[in-house]
């Protein structure tokens, strides 16, 4: 009822809590139990320290380029906590915490941001589809998913991320139109985190908000606090019910904020206002669920520190092996290309091989002279 | 056997695999209940239900990246784009997903997908109607870009194409779609992809040509026998993986090269020829191989075409420069 | 104030006058003098009459494909009674009464559905682009011509016309969406005619409305039956207003029929129904105009068929000319491709002279023999 | 004169011509208030106002659309696509409108427009980051494709580039963007487009390279001048139009090419510089023209990059072998 209640067409924000993890509309308080809260809540802390250390290991340069995630673990964790094994998961890159959810291991993750194609399939996590770097172009792939559950019959839905940047393109209108027109269990889900690198998004679009371009297609849409826990959890779990059962697509826009730099190589003191980000940083999602279940005597600070300096143990341990994975060979280049090597790329092999014996024998020669 | 023309040869290879294959779809603008503007569809939706051939919006870079999301889901999609010349909006879907999902996931996700294309002029066409890309996927490392030049051919190697564990750039010269009429098995065969055909065995000069064209260089081989010259006529069929080996087994024989496309010139399948013949017959060559291809400008609307298209007097020309050179 | 009304979001199709040509909303009757009522009358005349005889030509194999736009003349004319000489028109391809109004003469349509380039270019109207083939293609340049017009300070506006099937493309939505953040002044016109060749709109969107998508966009969307020329007329004129005075963009969505086939080598019996198309014709936009005319004392029956006759004979003398127009030369092929001839093309120009002599010397031979 | 590096070398040329001429804009993806993510763009905005440099929303199809709008205004837009591997979406706009709008229009609307796409590999990138295509656009009727190797030739061509009648494909190799440094004049100064350059005389073998290739080619040429090889080092800098006189004289002189470039091989700019080879200096060709590029799968994610890039050993290995032959 709530896409109902707060359909994007009344503009109005869907929120359960405040700023400061006061439930301020009981009446649309989840229902959760308190395990599960509790695991959703490690969830969001796990994710956080893992992306945390992520960016330090990049400082340290023992990883490339990665897109941070800190502020929008909230939006992660309502989806981790929500989607089934055989549900499906398109991502597009920022949303470790539902990765993390679909059985990508930390492992493979380090091993994708390292450079290596190994990790960047994410072999573990069943139904899921790698990263998509080209923005919105997922979201065709996740709207037909769909199909193939509707004409297989299977009960699936597919969860599908964006940014706001992302409702640019071409692609997710034409995505999201497909899976309206075809009438196939998928929930869209637009991280709203306000830029697209460094543009604003009112430089993107004017619409009233994004979650009113579901009237585009004639499905419902859903502007949500996305750094509001309750609120992304309700609203993903009415959306997976609605989809499942039938009622085709759904669009979900969670408004967020990045916290951190788009990537490791970006400077947001460029295009931005420390004041803006400390405005956000006062409704980080995490500190407004601590903030509630301390309330609730659900957890202590005390427990938390300990629990952190696990993961960042269990974390460290992971990367180290991840920086110790052999690096992979010549064959790995060519082997995936095709089901079947064509001639052409078994010669281009044999020829650099060819090469790289010369070369071998070369370097003998000049360390003998 | 039937008499067929290339579309009923493709349809009946497409109404076979549906059969077959209970994961195969076939969508696109116009396919279902319209059966395509070609035709080539015609009847499939009825047989096989709209669940499994229908319309789609008309988007194409919607309609290639939902087949990349059926494909991941285990489903075998066929789509049609409706022209070659509307191809580009999926640009991004076919070489950002379709042609390399398998390396990415290193083999989680396959990606057994047919594109449909009929290409080509001729056919007194609009403007944006009668292109000839082929080029651009074959150059894009993840397809395969196949083109039939005849009914048989067609059916044969749809079928091989619906049996791929990889993406296929099926391309169909519309010119040929009913031109050309043969005996074609009922049955279900397969043409192996990558191999191609000597259509006629010659000695002079090795002419390589593939779709509506191999009938242009069959007119011009008459010029040539009068004129005294063999020509060795192989039907590549296949632009991606390409038959090295059949080239230069043919190249070495005769010394000679001809290549004949409808496409634009310049950095075209054909150069890619030219390289081939060097790579694999350098020390065979007795003459410089030469392009007969389009100009490198767009195709002229009808009043013009015949400017453009490519004359079998003009291969003819260019065979007979070529054995004398 | 039509736009705010009839808002898109309302759901409420803008009609002044019913089926049979009675005007049912008197209030909405826009200003229009008989002087222009009449002439838009005659030009709806005039462009039906010439695309009648076009199809007529057409199966005489004197020209090639065509798109017929019969049943919907009233959006065009409606277009050609506003728009200034200043302003620009981006057409799709089935709007023949607009590129009369901006000049494309009838000997220059010709040619180009004769498939002689030179009439393409359609040189003598002014501020018009080619016709785009590529479906919802043109909508991003008009867009930005808006851009144009803004930076240089000038008092234009743009037209664009698209089908109810180019709102799937992601250029659709593109276009829209950087004109509204641009702000620029453009109309955006769909000629929502039902089917995208044999694809019903049904199959294309579900939304609720065409109009409705302008909500993605932030700006001001409205339904308005295509086959009433007063309330296209009136659409128009606000939209104009709107736009021209630095409101931004806004979207029409004209409702109409496509009572012919979608161009000549199409046969709609394959996917629509014989009553469908009668209860089309019905509702013929002409037919309402012309009754209302009638009822008005501003027209007589009498009247239109020697003017049709006039108009035919103007028609079929423009066609023979047009008929009789050399065809093109070689030069033509290349001399556009560049504004410089690059040395390459300049040789294959060469090659394919020599060629040409060649030929020509063969057959000289082949003749003397 | 001032020593810039490429990244400096393109910005000024920017700001020279934002100045010189009013009807230049330049937008894009993070090309204002940013920059543009490797900075090329940065201060423009600035100094030049919000209105003519500025940043768009993430679409490149809309990009590029709308620089075809702005064209047939009467404006010169910039576009800058973020990467190479970005560019796909908007290839609708570049086939369909941008590279034929002249013709289809007999000369009333032109397109002179530059599109700036960062390219290439070798700098550690994610997936999709690494992409080198000029052969796609090269094929394409009616487009300019140009690649400088330094700072001075990127900003001499781009300002040729703003000055072209017809659209640019301005491919900058990324890899050296800061990686060279050299003295560049502050003047606004032009280098034509469509000529190549001699970098290097010699005369056992023409190598033919551009980009950040020719960089790697130079290191190669120390090992090829221990070997006692005189290597004529071509540095392309337009693939279209394509400057085949050079090529050719050069070849003449040689009898030997060795094509080298990031681009994968098949059906790429090798195989056209391998035709030209033929076409035009058959009888001088006294060693198969040889193509150094890369393998035909995508660029490898940076752990496996190692093996996919062209090393400067590998360009010797292949000249000596061509010098031997
Ligand atoms: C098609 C395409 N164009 C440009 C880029 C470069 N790029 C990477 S991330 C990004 C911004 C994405 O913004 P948004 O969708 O809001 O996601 P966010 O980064 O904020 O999570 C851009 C422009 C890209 N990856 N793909
Ligand atoms: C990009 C593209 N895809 C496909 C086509 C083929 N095609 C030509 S017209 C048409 C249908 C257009 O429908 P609509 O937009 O409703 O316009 P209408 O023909 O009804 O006026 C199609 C699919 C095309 N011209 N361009
Ligand atoms: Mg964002
Ligand atoms: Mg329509």
């Amino acid at each position: 009822m709530i896409f109902k209640e707060f359909s994007a067409t009344k503009k109005r924000l869907f929120r359960v809590m405040d700023d400061q993890g006061k439930i301020i509309s009981p009446s649309h308080l989840p229902e959760i139990s308190n395990e599960l809260l509790i695991k959703a809540f490690q969830d969001m802390l796990f994710a956080r320290t893992a992306d945390q250390m992520i960016v330090s290991y990049q400082r340290q340069g023992r990883i490339f380029t990665y897109p941070p995630n800190l502020g929008q673990e909230a939006i992660h964790s309502a989806v981790a906590q929500v989607i089934k094994h055989d549900d499906w998961l398109v991502p597009a890159f920022r949303e470790m915490g539902a990765w993390l959810a679909k059985g990508v291991t930390l492992k493979d993750l380090f091993l994708y941001f390292m450079g290596n194609e190994t990790g960047g399939s994410f072999s573990s996590a069943h139904n899921m589809f790698p990263v998509s770097v080209p923005i919105a172009s997922q979201l065709p792939h996740a709207a037909v998913i769909g199909y193939a559950i509707k004409l297989k019959k299977l009960d699936q839905v597919v969860y599908a991320f964006t940014g706001d940047g992302g409702t640019s393109e071409g692609d997710f209108h034409e995505a999201l139109n497909f899976a309206a027109v075809w009438k196939v269990p998928v929930v869209f889900i637009i991280q709203n985190n306000q830029f697209a690198i460094s543009v604003p998004l009112r430089m993107q679009t004017v619409s009233d908000s994004l979650a009113i371009k579901a009237q585009a297609y004639g499905m419902p849409g859903l502007q949500v606090d996305g750094n509001d826990f309750f609120a992304m959890f309700a609203a993903i779990k009415e959306a997976e019910e609605h989809t499942r059962t039938g009622n085709g697509p759904v669009l979900i826009e969670a408004v967020t904020y990045r916290q951190g730099a788009h990537t490791t190589s970006d400077d947001p003191t460029k295009y931005r206002t420390r004041e803006e980000e400390e405005a956000w940083q006062k409704k980080d999602p995490v500190n407004r669920l601590r903030n509630y279940l301390i309330d609730k005597k659900l957890w202590e600070e005390s427990r938390e520190e300990e629990l952190i300096s696990q993961f960042r143990k269990e974390i460290d341990r992971i990367f180290v092996e991840a920086e110790n994975h052999p690096s992979y060979p010549l064959e790995d280049v060519f082997q995936y290309q095709y089901a079947e090597m064509p001639d052409d790329l078994k010669r281009q092999k044999i020829e650099h091989e060819r090469f790289l014996e010369w070369s071998r024998s070369r370097t003998k020669k000049e360390v003998a002279r | 056997m039937k008499i067929m023309n290339m579309v009923n040869a493709i349809n009946d290879a497409l109404d076979i695999k549906l059969k077959e294959d209970p994961n195969i779809v076939v969508y696109g603008e116009d396919v279902g209940v319209e059966g395509g503007v070609f035709r080539v569809t015609e009847g499939l939706q009825k047989k096989h239900g709209a669940d499994r051939v229908f319309d789609s919006p008309l988007a194409e870079s919607g309609i290639v990246g939902t087949a990349v999301g059926m494909a991941a889901a285990g489903l075998r999609p066929v789509v049609e784009m409706q022209f070659c010349g509307f191809v580009y909006p999926a640009f991004n879907q076919i070489i950002s997903h379709v042609s390399r999902m398998r390396n990415r996931t290193r083999g989680k996700y396959t990606m057994p997908i047919v594109i449909r294309v009929p290409y080509g002029g001729g056919i007194n066409a609009l403007e944006h109607h009668s292109e000839s890309m082929e080029a651009l996927y074959a150059h894009i490392p993840g397809l395969k870009v196949v083109i039939p030049s005849t009914p048989a051919d067609a059916k044969g190697m749809l079928i091989s194409a619906l049996e791929s564990p990889d993406p296929v750039m099926f391309m169909e010269p519309k010119r040929i779609y009913r031109a050309i009429k043969q005996e074609v098995s009922e049955d279900s065969y397969s043409i192996p992809l990558g191999k191609g055909k000597i259509l006629h065995p010659g000695t002079d000069v090795t002419v390589i040509a593939y779709g509506a064209m191999v009938r242009e260089v069959q007119k011009a081989m008459v010029m040539a026998k009068e004129a005294g010259i063999s020509v060795e006529l192989i039907d590549l069929r296949s632009i991606y993986p390409i038959d090295k080996e059949l080239l230069a087994s043919s190249i070495k024989k005769t010394g000679r090269v001809v290549f004949v496309a409808e496409e634009p010139t310049a950095f075209g399948v054909g150069a890619e020829i030219m390289a081939i013949a060097n790579e694999e017959a350098f020390l065979y060559l007795q003459a410089p191989p030469k392009r007969v291809s389009a100009f490198d400008t767009i195709v002229p609307l009808p009043k013009g075409e015949h400017h453009y298209l490519i004359s079998p007097e003009k291969i003819f020309y260019e065979i007979e420069r070529t054995a004398k050179f």
